[in-house]
C-alpha cells in the first residue's frame, strides 16, 4: 500500500468581508497517496482553489482564516509551521501550477531567472548551476531550443509553451506533491491535451503526487486516480476514478456527468445540465447545500447537513440524505436508474 | 548588461546631473558661505554693510543706464565731476576749479588727478567720449543733455546734428570744457546725474558689446569698486584704495542681495541676513514701533490723468468733484501706512525752494479740497451741463502692489460719493499702461512722475501740447507759453512766479489732473548704521559716508 | 526601432514647431513696448530700439528671421537686461532650477516610494489610511501655501535654514522640499495603487508558491513591477516642478528659470518670454521622449512600435 | 468578494450549526421536496443597475462621502455666506480696517478680537460690529469675501470643468467614433497639443486677452480640454468594439441613437471621474495665476486673491491667508478624495 502524503482533515477556511465572515471550505477532508493523482472537481465557487491555496498557505493573512482542521504533511501539520518553515516547503516539497500561464509568470524577469529562483532559494545551488539545471528542466518540459529561451521574457512565449515553463518551475526541486489549479483551462484544447500529457509523462519519472484541480470531467477521466467532487464548500463524493464515472451516488455528482458529452455513447441522448446556479455562500444556511438544485431533494436535505457515508467498497464515500436507510428506497433507485 | 546595472547606471547618471547643476551655485558667496560665525567674524573684522535691492542690475553703462539700480550703484563706484552731499547739494567731486564766461554759457571745469581701477589716470578726455557716446546711441537718458543746456544737444536728438557737434571739449587732460545754449542755474546739480559721468574709451571699445556687462568688465574711479557680481543675486562692493578721497570713506565691504518679494525682505532681515530693507505697506504694522523704521518721503507724485475728450470727463466740474470725492488721508495713512502724504498740487512738498527758502507747496498751498458735500454740488453741476445721467468709466492702472490698492480705494471712494458714478479697474503691465496713456486709449488713468532733476519745472513742463508726457489732451495755451517764459527766464524770483502760475493753471483753472499723493517709502534699517544718505532724485543711495557703529 | 525613433522625433520637431509659431505670433498681439525706461523714450529713441532689434521690420520678415536664429540656437537679445542674449540668460538660470528642480523630484521620489510602498504593504492598516490621507493633502494644499508657511517657520522661526537667498548647498533645501511635497504625494498615491495591483498579480502568488521568501517577492517581484511604470509619471512631474518654480522661486529669492520668466511676464520682455516658453516645452518634449525611452528599456514588453505585446 | 447584499441576512456560525446532526431526525423529513427553480433564483443577489452599484460603493466609501457633505456645505456657503452679514464684498470702512476676527461665543477658540501685539482692536478702536473672520485693510469684511471667493473661484472651476468636458466629449467623440483618417488627423492633433506644458499657455493666453473670469476661464479650456478627448476616445474606442455596439449596428440602429443609447452612458464613468479631477487642478490654476499676479480685477476676489493678499501680511494678520488657505484646502480636498471614491465606485479599473 502506497503511503500517504498529505492529509487534510476537517478543513474550514473563512473569508472576512466588509458584510461578514464568509465561510467557503466546510470541512474537507481527503488524503492523497504517494504518486498518486486525486481530481477536485467541482463548479467555480465551490471552494476548490481555496483549499488548494490553504495547502501552500498562500491565502492572504489579512483576510481569509482557517478556523478549524489540519492539514499533515509527511504527518506534520503545515498550519502549525513558522513563516520560514513554510516558505522552506512551499517550491520544494509542494508546488503550484496556476490557472492561467499569461499571468503566473512575472512579465519583467527573465523565465531562465524565475526558474533559477527558486533551485537558489532551496537547493543552495550556485548561479551556474541553477542555470544548469533551470535548462534541464527546460529541455524536459519540451521547450525547444532552450538554451536561448532561457534568456527570454515571458511575453516571448506563447500560451502553451508559458505553462510549460510554469511546470518546469514547480517541478525543478523535486516536488513530492504538485497542485495543478486548472492548468489547462486558459489554453487551446490541442494545447491542453500537449500539457496533460506531459503532466503524466513527469510523474511517471519523479513520483510525483498530483492534486489536480479542474471543471472538466474529460481531464480528470484522462488523469486522475482518484476523484473528489466538491459542491459548496464541502466533498459530497470521493472515490476511485472508476466508483466516481460508473458508480455515482451524489445527485451533484450524476448531474455533472449528465452534462459532460461522452464521445461513445448516443448522441442522441440530450445533455442535461443542472438546473439552477452555484449557492451564495454568504446566505448558506443549514441543510444541504445542493439541496436547493437538487431534482431529489427531501424535506431533510433542507434542514440537516448530510454525513460523509462510505459507499460500496474501501473508500468510496458519499454525503447525501438518500444514503440514508431512512430515504425511500424509490428515491435512491431513482438516481441509481438513471445512470 | 544586467537589468540591475542598467537601473544602477541610471542612478549614477541622475546623482551626476545633480552634482553638475550644483556646480551652479553662487560662487561669489565663497567668503560668507557656511557657517554664521563666520560672517560674524567678517563683521567685526571690518566694516560690512549687508542692503537689499529690489532688481539685479540691467547694465552698469553709464551712458545706457535708465533705473535705480544702475545709478545707485554707478554713483558709489564711479566719480564724475560733481556729487550730491548729505544734503543733496552739488559738491565739488572730481573738478579743483570751476570758471565760466560772463553770459554762464562756456564752462571750464579744473580736473583733479584720479587713476581708473586698471592704473590709467582719468582724464577729460573720458568725459568729451562719454557725453558724446550718449548722444551718438541716442541713451535713455540723453535728454539729461538738453535738460543741462549742453550745446546742441537738442539738435543732435532730432538728428539735426552730429553727435560729434556736442558742447563739450576736452582742452587738455586736465581741463574740460562745456558750452551751453543758454545759461542754467541748475547746470552743478544736473552734472551730479549718473549720466554724467565719464568713460575710459581704451577700455569700452576693448570690451564691445560686453562693457559693463560684469563685474570685470568695468572700470571703477569712486568711493567703491564692484567686486563680484552674480546676476540676479546680488553684488558685492569693496572700498576703492585709489580713490581720491578715501579717508572720507568708511565702510569696507558692502554686500547687496537681490530680493524682489518684500516679504522675503522681511524674512532676511529679521535672520539678520541684512541691515536695510523697503517694507511694504503689509508690513508697516508689524514694525510701525520699531526703533529701526523709518519713512522717507520721496518727491514723486502719484496722480489721476483723465483723457480730456471724454464727453463727460472733460468737464472741469466733473475732474473738481472726483478730487474732492476723495479722501486722500486715508489713503495715505490707513492704506499706503509707507509715509506718504496726500497732495493737493503738482509740485510735491519739501524739495523745491523758492530763491527766498519758501517750499514751493507753501507758496501755492492746496488745490481743489472740499468736502464731499461740496463734490457732490459740483458733481451735479457737471452733469448738468454734460447731460449725462450717470458715468461708467474705467481707470487704467499699472498692476503693481501699491497702484492696485489705490485704485481698488478710489473706485470704493467714488462710487459711494458720487451717485451714478461706476468705475472698472483695468490692471496692466507699466509698460502696457503707457502704451495706453500714450495712445490716449483711457477715460481715467493711474500715473506716476518723478524728477529728473532738482526743480519744479520737471513738474509743469510735461502738461505743454504735445509734449510726450501730456498724454491726455490737454491743452491751455497760457500754460504753454507760460512754460517757454520760465525757460529763458535768468531772473529766478520771476521765474519762480512763473513757476507758481504754471500750476495754478493747471489745477486752479483746469483742475487738469487730481493729484493724490506724494511718495514715501518705508524702511528698516538698523540703528547701527550711519550717514547712508538717501538722495530724492538722481541716484538714489550714498554710500560714501556711512559707517556701522556698533 | 530606428522608424520609430525617426517618426518620434519628426513629431517632436512638429509640435515645437507649432508652439514657436503660436508663441511668436501671441507675442505680437502683447500690447506695449517691452523696452524699459517707455516713460521717457522718445521718438527717435524708439526707432533707434526698433531697428535695434529688428522690429521696424514687417512681421512676416521677423518670422522668419527669428525662426533662422532659433535653429543656430538664438533666441535674441533680452529688451529689458540690454546686451543680454536669452540663451545666456537661459543657461545661467537654469542651473538653480534644475537643481532644485532635480533635488526635490529626488526627495519627493524617494519619500513618495517609502510612503506608497508601505501604505500598499500594510493595506487597510492605520499607516495606510495616514499616508493617504498625507498624499491627498499634499496634492492639495497649493505649494505656495506650503512655501511660505516653511519660510516662516523653519527659515524664520527656528532659524534652521536659510530664509531665502541663493547661497551654498543648505539654501537649496527649503525650496528643493517646498516642490518635493506635490511630488512626494503623487509619487506616494501612484506607487501605492501600483503595489496594490501588483500585489493581487498571479506572477507573485507564483513566487510564493515557489517559496521565496517575503521579502525577496516584494522586492524582487512586487516593487520591481510597480516601479516600471512610475517612469510615465516623470513627465507630469516635470510640469508640476515647472509650475511649482515659478512660485516657489519668488517665494525664496532664487535666481531660477522660474523666477525670470513671471519677472518677464510683469515687465512684457517679449524675448524672454518667448525664449523660456520655446526652451520649457522642448524640456517637456524631450522629457516625455527620454520617459518613453526609459520605459521601454526597463519593460521588456515594449518595442518600440508603440505596442506592448 | 463585494457585491454581496447587505439586506440579507448572513449567517456567521455556519460550521457548528452544519456539525450539529442530530442523530434522531424525525423520519417523516424524508419525504422528497425539491425547491422550485425560481424560487431559488430569487434568493441570489437581486440585479442592480450600474448606477444603482456604483452609487453604493460610493456610499460605502467614507471619505467620499464626508468629502460629498463638506463640498455641499462649501458650495452652500459659497451661495449664501457673502449675505449673512450686512456688508458686501466691496464695501470699505476704513475706520474698521485690519481688524482682527471676533465671534460672539467664540473667544476661546482664538475669535477674540485680539491682534499679533495681544493688542484687543475691537476695544481700542471702540468697533462694535463683529467681524467672524475679521477686515482686510480697506476694512472690508473677510467672512464676505472669502465666500464671496469661494463662490468665484468655483465659478472658474465649474464653468471651465463643464465647457472641457463639452469640447472633449464632442472631440473625443468624432475621433473616435469615425475613426480612420478623421481620427488619425485629430490624433496629431492631439499629440502635438499634449506636448506643450499647459501653464504656459495659459500664462500666455492671460498676457494676450483682457484680464478678468472670462480670460482665466477660456485660457484655461484653451488645453484643458485635451485631456477630456483623450479619455472618451480611449473608451469609446474600446466599447466600440464591444458586442452590444456591434450587435445593435448589425440590427440597424442609426449612429445617433448608438452614440445616445450604447455609448455614452457607458463613456460616462470615465468622463464624471476626469471632470471631478478637473476642477481642483482649475481652482488650483487659478490661485496660481492670481498668485503671480495674472488674477482677477479688484475688487472681486477669488480664493487666489485672497490668498495672494494674505500671503503678503501672514506675518502681523494670518487670519487673511488662514481662511482662503485654508478653504482652498478643504475644496481641493474634498474634490480629491470624491473623486478618487468615484473613480473606485464608478470604474474600477480605471488607474490614475
Amino acid at each position: 500500500m502506497k503511503n500517504t502524503v498529505l492529509k487534510v482533515e476537517d478543513l474550514h477556511v473563512s473569508f472576512k468581508t466588509q458584510t461578514g465572515k464568509i465561510t467557503a471550505v466546510r470541512g474537507v477532508n481527503f488524503e492523497l497517496k504517494k504518486g498518486e493523482t486525486l481530481a477536485i472537481v467541482g463548479e467555480s465557487g465551490s471552494g476548490k482553489s481555496v483549499t488548494a491555496k490553504s495547502i501552500m498557505r498562500l491565502l492572504p493573512k489579512s483576510t481569509t482564516e482557517i478556523t478549524k482542521g489540519d492539514i499533515l504533511y509527511d504527518d506534520k501539520s503545515l498550519l502549525k509551521l513558522s513563516n520560514k518553515q513554510i516558505t522552506d516547503i512551499r517550491g520544494s516539497e509542494i508546488s503550484m501550477v496556476f490557472q492561467d500561464p499569461m499571468t503566473s509568470l512575472n512579465p519583467t524577469m527573465k523565465v531562465g531567472k524565475q526558474i533559477m529562483e527558486g533551485l537558489q532559494r532551496h537547493q543552495s545551488m550556485s548561479k551556474a548551476q541553477a542555470r544548469e539545471r533551470a535548462l534541464e528542466m527546460l529541455k524536459l518540459v519540451g521547450i525547444p531550443k532552450a538554451e536561448m529561451r532561457l534568456d527570454n521574457y515571458p511575453h516571448q512565449f506563447s500560451g502553451g509553451m508559458r505553462q510549460r515553463v510554469v511546470i518546469a518551475l514547480a517541478l525543478a526541486c523535486n516536488p513530492k506533491v504538485l497542485i495543478a489549479d486548472e492548468p489547462t483551462t486558459a489554453l487551446d484544447v490541442t494545447i491542453q491535451a500537449q500539457i496533460l500529457d506531459l503532466m503524466k509523462d513527469l510523474q511517471k519519472k519523479t513520483d510525483t503526487a498530483i492534486i489536480l484541480i479542474t471543471h472538466d470531467l474529460g481531464v480528470v477521466a484522462n488523469m486522475a486516480d482518484r476523484v473528489a467532487v466538491m459542491y459548496g464548500g464541502k466533498i459530497v463524493e470521493q472515490g476511485t476514478l472508476d466508483e466516481i464515472f460508473y458508480n455515482p451516488q451524489h445527485p451533484y455528482t450524476l448531474g455533472l456527468l449528465q452534462s459532460m458529452p461522452k464521445m461513445n455513447e448516443d448522441r442522441s441522448q440530450p445533455l442535461l445540465p443542472i438546473a439552477g446556479s452555484p449557492p451564495n455562500l454568504a446566505t448558506l444556511g443549514e441543510g444541504c447545500a445542493f439541496a436547493a438544485r437538487c431534482p431529489h431533494a427531501m424535506k431533510v436535505c433542507h434542514t440537516y447537513t448530510p454525513r460523509d457515508t462510505v459507499v460500496g467498497n474501501d473508500h468510496h464515500t458519499a454525503a447525501c440524505w438518500l444514503q440514508d436507510p431512512r430515504a425511500s428506497k424509490t428515491e435512491t433507485e431513482e438516481v441509481l436508474v438513471v445512470n | 548588461m544586467g537589468r540591475k546595472i542598467r537601473i544602477q547606471a541610471l542612478m549614477i547618471l541622475m546623482a551626476f546631473v545633480l552634482i553638475l547643476s550644483g556646480c551652479n551655485f553662487n560662487s561669489s558667496e565663497s567668503s560668507s558661505e557656511g557657517s554664521g560665525d563666520k560672517e560674524g567674524d567678517t563683521k567685526s573684522a571690518g566694516q560690512v554693510l549687508n542692503i537689499s535691492a529690489t532688481a539685479d542690475i540691467p547694465t552698469l553703462d553709464s551712458t545706457k543706464a535708465h533705473d535705480g539700480v544702475a545709478f545707485t550703484v554707478l554713483n558709489n563706484v564711479n566719480e564724475g565731476l560733481y556729487r550730491q552731499d548729505e544734503n543733496h547739494q552739488p559738491i565739488e567731486a572730481l573738478v579743483t576749479e570751476h570758471t565760466e564766461n560772463e553770459d554762464q554759457t562756456v564752462h571750464t571745469f579744473k580736473l583733479r588727478e584720479s587713476k581708473w581701477s586698471n592704473g590709467d589716470p582719468v582724464t577729460a578726455q573720458d568725459f568729451e567720449y562719454a557725453w558724446k557716446r550718449v548722444m551718438k546711441d541716442a541713451s535713455p537718458y540723453n535728454f539729461m543733455f538738453v535738460t543741462a543746456s549742453i550745446k546742441n544737444a537738442e539738435a543732435i536728438m532730432n538728428g539735426e546734428k552730429d553727435a560729434a557737434e556736442l558742447g563739450v571739449k576736452a582742452v587738455d587732460e586736465q581741463t574740460l570744457e562745456v558750452t551751453l545754449e543758454s545759461a542754467n542755474p541748475l547746470l552743478q546739480s544736473l552734472l551730479t546725474f549718473p549720466t554724467f559721468l565719464p568713460q575710459n574709451q581704451k577700455f569700452v571699445e576693448e570690451q564691445g558689446d560686453q562693457y559693463a556687462l560684469e563685474a570685470e568688465n568695468i572700470l571703477f574711479n569712486g568711493p567703491f569698486k564692484l567686486v563680484e557680481w552674480t546676476h540676479d543675486q546680488g553684488w558685492k562692493y569693496e572700498k576703492n584704495a585709489d580713490y581720491w578721497d578715501a579717508e572720507a570713506v568708511k565702510l569696507d565691504t558692502i554686500n547687496a542681495y537681490v530680493v524682489k518679494d518684500p516679504a522675503t525682505g522681511v524674512n532676511l532681515y529679521e535672520t539678520n541676513k541684512v541691515d536695510r530693507i523697503d517694507l511694504s505697506s503689509e508690513s508697516v504694522d508689524q514694525f510701525k514701533n520699531d526703533p529701526n523704521f523709518d519713512t522717507i518721503l520721496e518727491p514723486s507724485m502719484i496722480f489721476l490723468r483723465f483723457n480730456h475728450t471724454h464727453p463727460v470727463l472733460g468737464n472741469k466740474n466733473i475732474r473738481q468733484a472726483i478730487n474732492m470725492a476723495i479722501d486722500k488721508e486715508s489713503l495715505t495713512d490707513v492704506i499706503l501706512k509707507d509715509g506718504s502724504t496726500a497732495l493737493n498740487g503738482v509740485v510735491p512738498k519739501g524739495f523745491f525752494q523758492s530763491p527766498e527758502g519758501k517750499d514751493y507747496r507753501e507758496l501755492n498751498g492746496d488745490f481743489n479740497t472740499g468736502t464731499v458735500e461740496e463734490a457732490q454740488k459740483l458733481w451735479e453741476a457737471g452733469l448738468k451741463e454734460t447731460g449725462a445721467s450717470d458715468v461708467a468709466v474705467s481707470i487704467n492702472i499699472s498692476d503693481s502692489e501699491d497702484h492696485k490698492k489705490v485704485a481698488e480705494y478710489l473706485q470704493a471712494q467714488l462710487e459711494d460719493n458720487l451717485p451714478g458714478f461706476k468705475l472698472e479697474i483695468k490692471a496692466v503691465p507699466f509698460a502696457q499702461r503707457l502704451e495706453i496713456e500714450k495712445a490716449i486709449d483711457y477715460d481715467l488713468s493711474l500715473s506716476s512722475w518723478g524728477p529728473d532733476y532738482s526743480d519744479p519745472m520737471t513738474y509743469l513742463d510735461m502738461w505743454v501740447k504735445g509734449g510726450s508726457a501730456n498724454r491726455m489732451d490737454y491743452h491751455n495755451p497760457k500754460l504753454d507759453e507760460l512754460v517757454t517764459q520760465a525757460r529763458t527766464e535768468t531772473d529766478l524770483s520771476k521765474r519762480y512766479e512763473m513757476l507758481l502760475n504754471i500750476e495754478k493753471i493747471l489745477l486752479e483753472e483746469d483742475a487738469a489732473i487730481v493729484p493724490l499723493y506724494q511718495d514715501g517709502t518705508s524702511i528698516l534699517m538698523r540703528e547701527k548704521i550711519k550717514d547712508l544718505i538717501v538722495h530724492p532724485t538722481g541716484a538714489s543711495h550714498s554710500y560714501k559716508w556711512a559707517s556701522i557703529e556698533e | 526601432m530606428k522608424r520609430y525613433f525617426v517618426q518620434r522625433i519628426g513629431y517632436m520637431l512638429i509640435t515645437l514647431f507649432i508652439i514657436v509659431t503660436a508663441t511668436f505670433f501671441l507675442m505680437q498681439l502683447l500690447p506695449g513696448t517691452p523696452f524699459t525706461n517707455p516713460e521717457k523714450l522718445t521718438a527717435q529713441q524708439l526707432t533707434v530700439l526698433n531697428a535695434k532689434y529688428g522690429l521696424d521690420q514687417p512681421v512676416a520678415i521677423q518670422y522668419i528671421r527669428y525662426l533662422g536664429n532659433l535653429v543656430q540656437g538664438d533666441l535674441g537679445y533680452s529688451f529689458q537686461h540690454e546686451g543680454r542674449t536669452v540663451s545666456s540668460m537661459i543657461s545661467t538660470r537654469i542651473g538653480p532650477s534644475a537643481f532644485i528642480g532635480l533635488q526635490a523630484l529626488v526627495i519627493g521620489a524617494i519619500l513618495g516610494l517609502v510612503l506608497g510602498i508601505i501604505s500598499a504593504l500594510k493595506h487597510n492598516s492605520i499607516f495606510d489610511y495616514g499616508s493617504v490621507a498625507l498624499a491627498v493633502i499634499g496634492m492639495s494644499i497649493p505649494s505656495f501655501v506650503f512655501a511660505a508657511l516653511l519660510q516662516y517657520y523653519v527659515g524664520v522661526k527656528l532659524e534652521w535654514l536659510p530664509v531665502a537667498l541663493w547661497e551654498g548647498y543648505s539654501s537649496t533645501l527649503l525650496p528643493s522640499i517646498a516642490l518635493s511635497v506635490t511630488v512626494t504625494a503623487t509619487v506616494a498615491r501612484f506607487i501605492r495603487s501600483e503595489m496594490l495591483e501588483v500585489l493581487g498579480q498571479d506572477y507573485v502568488i507564483t513566487a510564493r508558491a515557489k517559496g521565496m521568501k517575503e521579502n525577496q517577492v516584494i522586492v524582487k517581484h512586487v516593487v520591481r513591477n510597480a516601479l516600471i511604470p512610475v517612469v510615465t509619471m516623470l513627465g507630469p512631474l516635470a510640469v508640476s516642478i515647472m509650475t511649482g518654480t515659478l512660485v516657489i522661486e519668488k517665494i525664496f529669492s532664487v535666481p531660477g528659470l522660474g523666477e525670470q520668466f513671471t519677472l518677464s511676464i510683469l515687465v512684457l520682455d517679449y524675448s524672454v518670454i518667448m525664449g523660456i516658453t520655446i526652451f520649457y516645452s522642448a524640456l517637456f518634449i524631450f522629457v516625455v521622449f527620454v520617459v518613453d525611452i526609459i520605459y521601454g528599456f526597463l519593460d521588456p514588453r515594449i518595442n518600440y512600435k508603440g505596442e506592448s505585446a | 468578494m463585494k457585491e454581496f447584499d447587505a439586506k440579507l441576512p448572513v449567517h456567521r456560525d455556519i460550521q457548528t450549526q452544519n456539525d450539529y446532526i442530530p442523530d434522531d431526525i424525525p423520519s417523516d423529513l424524508f419525504v422528497k421536496a425539491p425547491l422550485d427553480q425560481k424560487k431559488s433564483e430569487e434568493i441570489s443577489t437581486p440585479s442592480m443597475s450600474f448606477w444603482q452599484e456604483a452609487f453604493q460603493r460610493l456610499t460605502k466609501n467614507k471619505g467620499a462621502m464626508i468629502s460629498l457633505v463638506l463640498l455641499l456645505l462649501l458650495i452652500v456657503m459659497a451661495l449664501i455666506g457673502p449675505s449673512m452679514n450686512e456688508f458686501t464684498y466691496r464695501e470699505q470702512n476704513l475706520a474698521h480696517s485690519n481688524m482682527p476676527p471676533k465671534v460672539a461665543g467664540l473667544e476661546w477658540m482664538g475669535f477674540d478680537g485680539i491682534d499679533a501685539n495681544g493688542v484687543n482692536q475691537y476695544a481700542e478702536r471702540d468697533v462694535a460690529t463683529n467681524y467672524w473672520f475679521g477686515t482686510d485693510e480697506f476694512g472690508r469684511d473677510l467672512w464676505t469675501r472669502v465666500w464671496k471667493g469661494t463662490q468665484i473661484s468655483l465659478f472658474i472651476a465649474l464653468v471651465a470643468a463643464a465647457l472641457d468636458l463639452v469640447i472633449g466629449v464632442i472631440y473625443g467623440g468624432i475621433s473616435s467614433f469615425y475613426g480612420g483618417r478623421v481620427d488619425n488627423v485629430m490624433q496629431r492633433i492631439i499629440e502635438v497639443l499634449m506636448g506643450i506644458p499647459n501653464l504656459i499657455v495659459i500664462i500666455l493666453f492671460i498676457l494676450v486677452l483682457e484680464p478678468g473670469i472670462r480670460s482665466i476661464i477660456l485660457a484655461m479650456i484653451i488645453t484643458g480640454w485635451v485631456g477630456m478627448a483623450r479619455v472618451v476616445r480611449g473608451q469609446v474606442l474600446q466599447l466600440k468594439g464591444q458586442e452590444f455596439v456591434l450587435a445593435s449596428r448589425t440590427l440597424g440602429a442609426s449612429n445617433g441613437r448608438l452614440i445616445w443609447k450604447h455609448l455614452m452612458p457607458n463613456v460616462m464613468g470615465p468622463v464624471i471621474v476626469t471632470v471631478m479631477f478637473t476642477i481642483p487642478t482649475a481652482i488650483f490654476f487659478e490661485a496660481f495665476l492670481s498668485f503671480i499676479g495674472l488674477g482677477l480685477q479688484a475688487p472681486l476676489a477669488s480664493l487666489g486673491v485672497l490668498i495672494e493678499d494674505g500671503y503678503k501680511s501672514m506675518r502681523y494678520f494670518p487670519y487673511k491667508l488662514i481662511y482662503p488657505a485654508l478653504v482652498i484646502s478643504i475644496i481641493m480636498i474634498c474634490f480629491n478624495l470624491l473623486a478618487d471614491g468615484l473613480r473606485d465606485a464608478l470604474d474600477p479599473k480605471m488607474k490614475k
